[in-house]
């Protein structure tokens, strides 16, 4: 018989905090569902409840971020949890919960802090548009959901976070739906990565029909907890794989997914649709970054098996992955004019990079370049925003130029994170997080290809970021009307961002190791032999003269000219034939359209032809079989039936004009009726029960 | 059976009578409003007291003023030409007889087989009423409070003038 | 002695009823409680009378009465003796027994009210267990004693002033009750006398009253003005508006049986006044706990008369509503507040007795208040506003 | 007599003297004046039926009465809200001539 309750009971005495972490999503989502209420008009309300709600969850995450840090002052390891059983179905449950370690408290207070300035950018931003409310409506539903990801304890809780950050996704990128290619770029985006999510959700059910669970720590029956892995490891599958393998490499195809790795990278670009402040918070900071954060977070399944020092095959996977996407992306980011979609292939290229860090270097390494990515990549986004605010709504960098004089705020804040993203040396923070994935890659056992790709890569990326900035803030201006700064309600989360881009880096380097130390809750000092690790020094060596001659190469070719938009790129002249495939994208688009869509279309053409000839006729023969019949059926009625029917029928007629005397319409003779019949009916009782 | 009960039974049979009988409408409304309040008072002698409270406050200071309201609205004060009783009075009288005398007769036959229940007056206060109805009732409660809420609206619906828009 | 002082209407009933045999004894009681009853609040309202005309005058500008005895001490006296002799007239078509029932109902259903209300310590004539449920039923059949004046007098500004009144008396008899109904919750009983017993504590020589809680204060403005409605007194003196009505239900009473719907409706404002002192003003306790010694029938009648006070103070002051505007009033902010007083009352109930409860019920209702004050005037529900003539 | 018996009969009675005030009269309004008369006499039943039963204790016919009473309250509002209607959709109350089962 099944049982179905709910019960709100927490298994565990956790602290304060720990308790009301449940809130920090919570409140966005309520706040969410107020604006959803409220009238088109209603703008300040809704802002001020989306930007005061993210502001909340801002501070319980900032608590909770301290409550971690206290404890590992005092030399332990945070990890609490909360659960509690969602459905009970006879002996088996689902288990919910949440946890408070130090991986989710960094996500929260980045996701939250990125949100806000974000949050406080869009209201410049958005400033013109009549879908006001509905935008904020949808972005603290987004907040709600992504926090909701971050603070998972369960699998089955991050997933349902998952679909719904999926979900705003899609409705934000279609936000402008008037527009065919924003409603295309919705839909394409949603089947994308619902394909990674059908074997993410495979493995769910896998990973919960061999442990019984899905809650990630519960005081020793979790699935990430020794026991639940050594159970899945001796499990074989397919291919010389263990379960657990079998089960990370599911859950990574969903990581892919929403974070845009080969070969599904191709929704991401297209994204850019939507407007500015979603790109930088969903398709940038956050939501592209929850599946490096799933992979994070699964870490000790994606490791169960792993010899001391070595990787497992998941690993392996992730790396490859990671470093194969983070060179195509840069590839055609080069080859780009769209100012956003150049910013896509480098989000695209350094979640490629995160991959590989995952695979190759661990939770921290990874996790590190996420954050420090987060805030630059968002940085780098709301300058674009700024830029297209300030060029009135023109996107193609062909088309702007000199900028740095128009719009200083603007120019400054991205040059830092250009700067950053590039990996400018010693004080800007991508260097350092970059540093730490090139140096987990040269010490990679399995193969040394990996971290020759992402040197490359890294080449890559400050040359086509050269090429942006030199399109759009040197060089004279090349479009209608003249630009203008944005408000500073725009510039200043602009400043904010680009101050954590330059700081961040300190948390991070090989000296002071402190990210890296807080999230394996070990203890760190300030030691400078940090930097004398054998081969370091010349690894940061050899990054550095990329970058500069990534940057060099970019200023020779594109610093200071300004071709005009309808002239072919310098590039271009050299090499025409590379360029176009580069422009357009290394035909990944038409390779699924002559693949899968061509296949989907034939097998739609397929089952249309069945339908028609073969069910079709099937039902048709059945039809006629009937009609047949009918036929049959009727020739007997005319003789035979109605005459009987007829005669019957006069009969009711005679006999219902007696009885419709009685109904006159009169209520007091129906009154006088019933009457009778209660007397009747209680002498009838009374004389019955007397016998 | 007290000289006080047969008083009460009296007040309230003749205004329930009054209610029946009088010509004038709003006489019978007013005589209505009299057999409630012996019917209240029956309750109380019935050492029901909170129901003879909730009797008078909600027939009369209610249902009486919606019946006097409706009389004057429907202009029935006034006595109808052809009489106040309907063609078919005698058969309603008839009938109403038939059916007390069927009641009456269950009475006195089956009366003796009620158990009798406690001597002396039994203790419910408001308060016993009022955990009654938070905890075993509370479920007819709701219920009751959401007919009322219906009642109101269709109430206020159905009465409702329908202005012709002419603008 | 203070106690001898605070019990001697009491002590004096008792010492008359010891003249008697014991069989008789509690129903003497009775009546002699009765007859005090009868006898006092007339009284109350000649020198009440005399009062208000001298408060009005006072506010007007004026004199007032000053011709009958020192200072016009004894015109009541004189108004009295004149609509006793006066012709008392009955309309030709007028319908003669109910015209002759409607005041006599009146003043004993006003009169029956007082037997529930605790006019001192030990001095309530029934300690009823549903008391003011018992009152508000009593209440609710003054409207059929002003519908049948109304109707039964053939004249159509008496049938209008009664309909008013009766369809006034109902708007505004909803958020009475409701606002009574927090006392209830919190009390925890509908007894009167337990209502005041429950009052009748203090912290720091400070009373317990429940005007001095977020939600008793709410709710006390809500039952002030709402029980100017029932009373039909100024602002809400529609029923009675002379310049519309003449002067509304009682426009064809003359003599004896005016002066009884006017001794009618006095008594109501005393009664209702009486209800709200016991609910919301701690009934016969003490204002501050060293003055404990003063009898506590003192007490009661002074917030009794200072009630009465208010009522004549507004009634000089303030001027009369619209038909429209009072029935808007009545269902579009009264209510909603009083209902809104109940969720605080039962908040207040399950806050415990810490500093929170303080803050939140005090949040909730200043937020209520100004937000429904501010949407009312916005838009326009008390503003100016074209008249809709009766259909 | 037994005093059960005796509310019975009271209730019987008003019982049917409200069903006779139903049946005779023309007036829609007094038809709906007997019928809360045949409403109260059942009250008056369960009261008794309280009062003198085995088990006063368990409130069952006090709170039906009760129920009783605040459904009694919407039916008449529902009902005269329906004569209202009706008068001013026929323009009278006489229910002998209110026989057309067509609006």
């Amino acid at each position: 018989m099944m049982q179905e309750t709910i019960s709100f009971t927490p298994q565990l005495a956790a602290s304060p905090i720990t308790g009301l972490l449940w809130l920090i999503p919570a409140v966005p989502m309520v706040a969410s569902g107020v604006i959803a209420l409220l009238k088109q008009p209603r703008r300040k309300i809704s802002a001020t409840l989306a930007i005061g709600s993210l502001s909340f969850s801002l501070l319980l995450s900032l608590v909770a971020f301290g409550h971690v840090l206290a404890g590992w002052a005092h030399g332990a390891a945070v990890r609490e949890t909360v659960n509690f059983t969602w459905i009970q179905a006879g002996t088996s449950h689902v288990d919910l919960g949440w946890v408070l370690d130090p991986l989710s408290a960094v996500m929260l207070v980045m996701v939250t802090l990125v949100g806000l300035l974000i949050f406080i950018y869009s209201v410049g931003y958005m400033e013109h548009d009549e879908n006001f409310t509905r935008f904020f409506c949808f972005m603290s539903l987004f907040a709600g959901a992504m926090l909701g990801v971050v603070i998972a304890n369960s699998l089955l809780l991050l997933f349902i976070g998952w679909e719904l950050v999926g979900l705003t996704s899609y409705l934000l990128i279609g936000f402008w739906y008037q527009k065919p290619a924003a409603a295309a770029a919705a839909k394409k985006a949603f089947l994308t990565t619902r394909i990674g999510d059908i074997f993410f959700l495979l493995g769910i059910v896998w990973l919960f029909s061999q442990t019984g669970t899905l809650l990630f720590y519960n005081d020793g029956a979790g699935t990430l907890e020794a026991a639940a892995l050594a159970g899945l490891l001796a499990q074989p599958a397919a291919l010389g794989l263990t379960a657990a393998g079998a089960i990370g490499l599911l859950i990574f195809c969903g990581a892919a997914g929403k974070s845009g790795q080969l070969p599904l990278h191709v929704w991401l670009p297209d994204a850019m649709e939507g407007p500015t402040p979603v790109s930088a918070l969903i398709h940038a900071a956050t939501m592209v970054a929850a599946g490096v954060y799933l992979i994070a977070r699964v870490y000790p399944l994606m490791q169960a098996g792993a010899l001391a020092g070595g990787t497992t095959t998941a690993l392996t996977v992730v790396t490859w992955v990671g470093a194969s996407t983070a060179v195509f992306a840069a590839l055609i980011a080069v080859a780009q004019n769209d100012i956003k979609r150049i910013l896509a292939y480098s989000t695209i290229s350094q979640l490629g990079y995160m991959m590989a860090g995952l695979g190759m270097g661990g939770v921290a390494v990874g996790m590190f370049h996420l954050i420090t990515h987060a805030f630059f990549k968002a940085l780098l986004f709301l300058g674009a925003g700024s830029v297209i605010h300030g060029c009135h709504g023109e996107q193609d960098v062909r088309k702007m130029g000199g900028l740095r004089a128009d719009m200083p705020l603007t120019f400054l804040t991205y040059a830092i994170g250009m700067l950053a993203l590039c990996g400018f040396p010693i004080f800007f923070s991508g260097f350092w997080s970059k540093d730490g994935i090139l140096e987990a890659a040269q010490h990679w056992s399995v193969a040394k290809t990996p971290f020759y790709l992402l040197v490359f890569g890294a080449l890559l990326t400050a040359f086509y970021m050269t090429r942006q900035v030199g399109y759009v803030f040197f060089g004279f201006w090349r479009g209608g009307k003249p630009a203008h700064e944005s408000p500073a309600v725009m510039t200043l989360p602009l400043v904010i961002l680009a101050l954590f881009a330059m700081g961040l880096g300190l948390i991070g380097t090989p000296a002071w190791p402190w990210f890296r130390a807080f999230l394996e809750s070990r203890t760190v000092g300030f030691d400078w032999h940090g930097f004398a690790e054998p081969g370091l020094l010349a690894l940061m060596g050899t990054s550095t003269l990329v970058v500069f001659l990534g940057l060099g190469l970019g200023w020779k070719l594109y610093g200071g000219q300004s071709p005009k938009p309808e002239e072919p790129d310098v590039l271009e002249q050299t090499a025409p034939l590379p360029w176009g495939w580069l422009r357009d994208r290394l035909y990944v688009d038409e390779l699924y359209g002559v693949t899968v869509i061509a296949f989907y279309w034939w097998w739609a053409r397929v089952a249309d032809w069945l339908d028609r000839r073969v069910w079709g006729g099937a039902v048709a023969g059945v039809a006629w079989a009937f009609r047949g019949w009918a036929h049959f059926n009727r020739l007997l009625d005319t003789n035979w039936v109605d005459g009987g029917f007829d005669k019957g029928c006069e009969e009711l007629a005679s006999s219902g004009g007696l009885l419709s005397r009685v109904q006159t319409g009169r209520v007091q003779t129906y009154l006088r009726i019933l009457a009778l019949a209660v007397a009747a009916l209680a002498a009838i009782l009374i004389w019955s029960s007397r016998a | 059976m007290s000289f006080a009960f047969y008083l009460i039974a009296a007040l309230t049979l003749a205004g329930g009578l009054a209610a029946v009988l009088l010509k004038n409408t709003v006489h019978c409304a007013l005589a209505l409003t009299v057999a409630f309040a012996g019917q209240a008072l029956l309750f109380l002698d019935l050492d029901a007291q909170f129901a003879g409270f909730a009797q008078i406050l909600v027939y009369i200071g209610a249902v009486a003023i919606l019946v006097v309201f409706a009389i004057l609205l429907t202009k029935g004060s006034e006595t109808p030409k052809g009489g106040v009783y309907s063609k078919h009075w005698l058969a309603g009288l008839v009938i109403a007889a038939a059916v007390f005398s069927m009641l009456g007769w269950a009475v006195i036959w089956s009366v003796h087989a009620v158990p009798r229940g406690p001597v002396g007056t039994p203790a419910v206060t408001v308060l016993d009423i009022g955990n009654a109805l938070m905890s075993r009732y509370v479920l007819p409660l709701e219920i009751v409070a959401l007919l009322l809420t219906a009642a109101m609206i269709g109430a206020v619906i159905i009465a409702m003038h329908e202005k012709e828009r002419a603008k | 002695m203070t106690e001898r002082l605070d019990l001697i209407f009491v002590l004096i009933q008792q010492w008359l009823v010891g003249f008697l045999p014991g069989a008789w004894r509690p129903a003497a009681g009775v009546v002699l409680s009765v007859v005090a009853i009868v006898c006092l609040f007339p009284a109350l309202f000649a020198l009440t009378t005399v009062f208000e005309r001298k408060g009005l005058a006072r506010i007007q500008n004026r004199i007032g009465p000053n011709r009958v005895g020192p200072l016009g001490i004894l015109q009541p006296i004189a108004d009295g003796i004149k609509s006793l002799t006066k012709e008392d007239i009955v309309p030709l078509s007028a319908d003669a027994v109910v015209h002759f029932l409607a005041p006599v109902l009146l003043v004993v259903a006003v009169f029956m009210g007082f037997a529930v209300l605790p006019m001192g310590r030990n001095m309530a004539l029934v300690d009823m267990d549903a008391g003011l449920l018992f009152f508000f039923a009593i209440g609710a059949s003054t409207e059929l004693s002003v519908f049948m004046a109304g109707w039964s007098s053939r004249n159509k500004y008496s049938l209008l002033g009664a309909m008013r009144a009766v369809a006034q008396m109902i708007s505004y008899e909803v958020p009475l009750l409701l606002s009574s109904v927090a006392v209830v919750m919190i009390t925890g009983s509908l007894s009167l006398t337990k209502i005041v017993a429950a009052q009748n504590q203090y912290t720091w020589g400070l009373p317990h009253w429940y005007i001095f809680t977020p939600w008793g204060l709410a709710g006390f403005l809500m039952y002030a003005i709402a029980a100017t409605a029932e009373t039909n007194r100024s602002p809400f003196d529609l029923p009675e508006g002379e310049s519309e009505l003449v002067a509304g239900y009682h426009t064809e009473y003359s003599g004896f049986k005016f002066a009884l719907f006017f001794l009618g409706e006095y008594l109501a404002m005393f009664s209702i006044s009486g209800l709200g002192t016991t609910l919301f003003l701690g009934g016969w306790s003490a204002p501050l706990q060293i003055l404990g010694w003063v009898p506590s029938w003192i007490w009661f009648f002074s917030k009794l008369m200072l009630s009465i006070f208010v009522f004549i103070w507004l009634r000089g002051t303030l001027p009369r509503l619209r038909q429209d505007q009072l029935m808007n009033f009545a269902w579009k902010f009264v209510l909603p507040l009083t209902l809104l007083n109940l969720m605080v009352a039962a908040a207040w109930r399950f806050l415990g007795d810490g500093w929170e409860r303080w803050v939140i019920c005090s949040a909730v209702v200043v937020i209520a208040y100004t937000g429904m004050a501010w949407a009312g005037m916005r838009h326009g529900h008390f503003g100016p506003r074209s008249y809709r003539y009766a259909e | 007599m037994n005093p059960l018996a005796g509310f019975l009969l009271v209730a019987a009675l008003l019982f049917s003297i409200g069903l006779a005030g139903a049946l005779t009269r023309r007036n829609a309004i007094l038809v709906l004046i007997g019928i809360e008369l045949m409403l109260n006499a059942a009250n008056l039943n369960l009261i008794a039926f309280w009062r003198y039963g085995p088990h006063p204790e368990a409130l069952t016919g006090m709170m039906f009465a009760i129920f009783s009473i605040a459904v009694a309250a919407a039916e008449a509002a529902v009902g005269l809200g329906l004569v209202i209607h009706l008068h001013r959709h026929a323009h009278t109350t006489d229910l002998d001539a209110m026989n057309r089962m067509r609006g």
